[in-house]
């Protein structure tokens, strides 16, 4: 099975708009990056510095988050991995608060609790995870509620295609389509799974291939198109929001850095194009060419975003430490 | 497996009415399904067949299988979907058919369910109850019968109740309900008073028949005695009851302690108790090393070693997959025998 | 993908061998069905008598599990499930030492520690589980090792259609297809997981379909028929034993008893059919018809069978309960 | 994450050789793949990456892909298959990344490799080494920084090891690998001696050259003292030397018992180091309840509960997810600052 494609030109305002998120969404993770190393030297301390901890940025991901994320409301769920905050982005978290809980402070999403792989805004339904692929249950509940109370909101869950492997993806699935649970399910194959290949983790070439095993539909985008992206996640919300149950969506992306902040990605071959391969200017070409975006408005995106950003951060960074006397609050409501 | 029943004696005339703690269960689950729409209850033959243990008899035929369903045997989803579901405001009861299946969605309860509250700071709530089944005695064997209390307890960020009589039953399950954390409500399938398996003397109780909450992190002393504390939780609440009878006659008074709630563990009972008696043994159906035994022993001690006159004793699984054998698993298991034995130790 | 097809017609030696591995299963499931109930009475206590605990038979499976192992040498490995008997007996398993280990004997296969779900015989190399699904993974671990000493043994790995949704089945399926193992997936689907029927539990009609999700060949057989089992478990055999890699065979057979002793069953629908569909007689009329069989052969086989079980009985019921002194050996070897 | 170190010096004209925990733990599994080769590893990122925190750094290159294999993130499926091919003949190695992923495989160890062995009446033999990172300690938050041995170790049928030290990592690993059952082997990513994360003065060691094994189930005395037994493993150890080599100073005689070992657990010696001592700290970066803690004082106090002076001391997680914002985990971590006030406690 696969969705029916329709080739539609997008309407200029759309571009815009998945533009402006991809901008918004890389001018974040630049400024987490160089926050993250601005004080982890001489050497490299994971556990010093500003921002602490693991670090999982997702520039060159941009076009799946923008992209699936513009059909969704504040009152759809998403769920998303450990490289969770372009999708967070792209689905309005409250990005102040989402740097506060990066820096760690009692003025983030978690009051510090979380951590950039545990960021949850009950606002926009939003939650994400540091277990590969154990994000996808939760949103089946998630649309099992939304059901439940009736409406249309629909869940979608985002998964690395190295996690598409790990058995919760096939629970989750089969599970999903049995009762028909308003889901979408979105594979990022950004090629990587940390160090290891898709080749040497997927017996398949394209997991679209596996939506046939649930009877559900299955699609894969090429290209990391972000306006694909944007047509074929439409195909799978709507179909959600119908009620005719789930959708598998695998977009072809790029991991432009390391796994983590950190990695040397000395096992990575492919380093030399990534560059190359940055969606973001690619597409602000194609949207210049087509006359929908002139260099002010690329200027103007940008400064947006980076003010916006820097409104995020000093938010951040003004926000108290937590209060070490709290450290055993919130375990039980 | 189920045998069917006669159906409870409802009537208010002839009170009080005595039910077995499968039915109690049941009852407290319908009352609060009753109550409020947002219950509702998932897992495998939990539908037509009632729960492999009657754990929820009766309630697809009342409630409809919209808030009864039976899933596919897939128990991270299932799991993870009673999580999401609750985050959004619904109270799903979940069972996992025995508790020794933990190890196929242990990260969907310990990673998330239990963590998220903690995570979000405290802005996501997750009122999940999981149920279930545990213990041994039947030969059933190495993956059919462990009690794993000691596992759940363990980790933090959810509460662990074990009801060990049907009024308790009802009470936790209520009050496990209406909490809005993720409680893992533990029932011993030999506690039940199912029909086709053999029960206590003690399987019956009293259960009122209007909705009440047995308050989680309460032990009970549910028998007061002088010289001996054998704190417990479950089925071996029963054997110590029964074996507190036969000492009586050796003028051993034995006071038994039914902890009901492993998290959070009520201290101060257990140490008020021992500070009486200053003797301790405890009974626990789950693996002796690194679970409830030891840290029930070392509850008294740290608050102060001299409130024991005897060393205390543990009566549990020696650390070993229970055997299928009856002989075996007799031997393993925490029977009347071996607490009697270990009170005579602890009081000698 | 699916396997090549091929009608040839079997020799009669192969018919009749499966016919008798069939009687021979039979045979044992009966007489273990009335040894269990023999002193359960009055009532139904399922830890008491000579035989406790719970009890998983197989009746009306015996196609699968002697048109499969029909294929394999002592020297192939089988991981069965919680209803392993048939399996094990087929495979070649000692039919004694298993009985005396379902009657809890210290002459058991594991000396009465392990029961029914629990059967390890190192002879064949079978092994079996009550935890669904989770014999998969350990089969792949006996492919790898196999590949490992060089030979062409093989792993089969069987269990049940309700099983098929547990996440283990996928990463095993994956993994294996990806390391190209020599093991060959056997679903049984006998259309209940206990109580809730197959389309309750499983998004898609066949489980072949979800072989393409790894790049595997799969296959469907349907109408409980030893002979198509026959077929379709020796191509996948051969492939395998080839080093083609895995593949994936779910079969449609029945269970003509409950899930487990003691089964009311009040929530299956299909029970009046039961007896009709047994395969066993419609394989005997079958033999007997095209002449492969006389009534006297199958006197003779039934008479076999019911002899060798006896003896298997036998030396269960004499051999000598555990020690319970050594309730706590063999936890370390 | 990886920055490469410079190659161990390997001249053996200057002995002793200092390595970091990571390159002893390495070599242990090295010199036993050249000596075995049925040993092979295998686990998430250890091939080219050469393993997360440097578990397995080099033996790509040494041993080829055949033997040093990256596998799928299908942890229930690779666990299963080093049962499977430990069954058959094979000494595998298997990594899991974080012992936090423990839930998503948990089954195939606690329920099939552990139980394997006794199930079969001790017919078939499983030996495995489950290597699995623990700790905290540099904000990695609630699901990559637990330790959980506590919850490996109450499960029968697994040997449970903890190497705090570069000697120890070697031996421990030469003996797990060469014992023929299941064996759980946790390393402390702050003990590992990684360039990238910030390290005790104690990570590097003295390891021998040699192949030597350390025996699995004895303690030993890290350090021996007069006035205070304070129980530990893992990365507290470091810590707890710190702390005793501070307090000395207040004229405190501290000894430190590194258990090594959770599985079996040498209860001689704590008894023994005890009774002399009077008084017992036990330190544990797992959580505080139903645990090793507990484990450790029940252990004394089921001797002789008059063995203790005064009241045993935990120094544990206290029952709470790890929390991410620095501040908030060393709250929460077992620090030196909580030892030190715990020594001073129990020796008031
Ligand atoms: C169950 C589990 N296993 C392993 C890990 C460690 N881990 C974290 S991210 C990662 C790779 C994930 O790859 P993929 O799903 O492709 O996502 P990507 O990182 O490429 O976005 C791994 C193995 C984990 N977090 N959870
Ligand atoms: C992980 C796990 N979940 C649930 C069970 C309980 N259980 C035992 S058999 C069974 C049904 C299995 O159905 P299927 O796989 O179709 O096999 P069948 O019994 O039909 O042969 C269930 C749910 C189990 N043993 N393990
Ligand atoms: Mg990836
Ligand atoms: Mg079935």
């Amino acid at each position: 099975m696969a969705f029916a494609t329709s080739e539609e030109v997008l309407e200029a305002a759309v571009c815009v708009d998945l533009y402006r998120t991809m901008v918004r969404i890389r001018s974040f993770e630049e400024r987490i990056r160089s926050e993250y190393h601005a004080d982890k030297s001489p050497g490299f301390d994971i556990g010093a510095g500003r921002i602490p901890g693991e670090m999982h940025l997702a520039a060159g991901q941009e076009p799946v988050a923008a992209g699936v994320c513009a059909h969704l409301r504040p009152s759809d769920a998403v769920t998303a991995t450990h490289r969770p905050h372009h999708v967070a982005i792209a689905h309005g978290v409250d990005m102040a608060k989402m740097a506060a809980e990066i820096f760690g402070r009692e003025g983030g999403l978690g009051h510090g609790r979380g951590g950039h792989m545990h960021l949850f805004d009950p606002a926009v339904h939003f939650s994400c995870s540091g277990i590969i692929a154990e994000g996808l249950p939760p949103a089946l509940g998630q649309a099992f509620a939304f059901r439940h109370r009736g409406g249309d909101d629909v869940a979608v869950a985002v998964t690395g295609e190295g996690a598409a492997n790990q058995g919760a993806f096939h629970e989750s699935l089969n599970l999903a389509a049995l009762w028909r649970l308003p889901v979408v399910f979105v594979v990022e194959d950004n090629d990587w799974g940390i160090s290891v290949a898709r080749p040497a983790s997927t017996a398949v070439a394209s997991n679209a291939d596996r939506a046939a095993g649930y009877a559900m539909p299955g699609e894969r985008v090429e290209n990391n198109d972000v306006e694909a992206v944007y047509r074929a996640a439409g195909r799978a919300v709507a179909r959600a929001r119908a009620g005719e149950g789930p959708s598998l969506l695998e977009v072809h992306t790029l991991r432009m850095w390391g796994h983590f902040e950190g990695d040397p990605q000395t096992y990575r071959g492919d380093l030399a194009t990534v560059e190359d391969r940055d969606p973001i200017p690619h597409y602000r070409d194609r949207l210049l060419e087509a006359g929908i975006l002139d260099e002010g408005s690329v200027e103007q995106i940008a400064a947006d975003a980076a003010a916006e950003v820097e409104r995020a951060v000093a938010f951040a960074v003004a926000s108290p430490e937590p209060d070490p006397a709290a450290a055993t609050s919130y375990v039980f409501a | 497996m189920t045998v069917v029943d006669q159906p409870t004696s409802r009537s208010p005339a002839v009170p009080p009415r005595r039910l077995t703690m499968a039915k109690a269960m049941v009852e407290g689950i319908a009352s609060e399904m009753e109550r409020d729409p947002s219950v509702f209850y998932l897992g495998e033959d939990v539908g037509a067949y009632g729960g492999i243990f009657s754990s929820t008899t009766g309630l697809l035929e009342r409630f409809g299988p919209e808030r009864v369903r039976d899933t596919p045997i897939s128990e991270t989803a299932f799991m993870g979907l009673a999580t999401g579901a609750a985050v959004e405001g619904l109270r799903p009861i979940v069972e996992l058919m025995f508790a020794d299946f933990f190890g196929v969605c242990m990260d969907q309860i310990s990673n998330h369910m239990a963590k998220i509250h903690f995570e979000s700071g405290g802005n996501v709530k997750v009122p999940v109850v999981v149920t279930s089944a545990v213990g041994g005695g039947y030969s059933d064997a190495a993956q059919h019968s462990q009690c794993l209390w000691g596992t759940f307890a363990h980790l933090p960020g959810m509460k662990v109740v074990i009801p060990s009589n049907p009024a308790d039953a009802k009470g936790l399950m209520i009050a496990a309900i209406r909490d809005d954390n993720p409680v893992v409500y533990l029932f011993h399938k030999g506690a039940m008073g199912l029909p086709w398996m053999s029960k206590t003397h003690r399987a019956l109780g009293e259960v009122p028949s209007e909705a009440y909450e047995t308050p989680i992190g309460k032990a009970v002393v549910a028998r007061s005695g002088r010289d001996v504390t054998v704190a417990t939780v479950s089925l071996s609440v029963h054997h110590a009851l029964d074996v507190a009878d036969e000492v009586a006659a050796d003028g051993i008074d034995v006071e038994v302690l039914d902890l009901r709630t492993l998290v959070p563990l009520d201290r101060e009972a257990i140490v008020e108790s021992v500070s009486r008696t200053g003797r301790l043994v405890v009974v626990d159906e789950d693996y002796h090393s690194y679970g409830m035994s030891g840290e029930v022993i070392a509850t008294v001690v740290e608050r102060d070693p001299s409130l024991l006159v005897a060393a205390p004793v543990r009566v549990a699984v020696p650390d070993v997959p229970i055997p299928y054998a009856r002989a075996l698993e007799q031997a393993v298991l925490p029977t009347p025998e071996r607490i009697r034995a270990a009170i005579h130790a602890v009081t000698r």
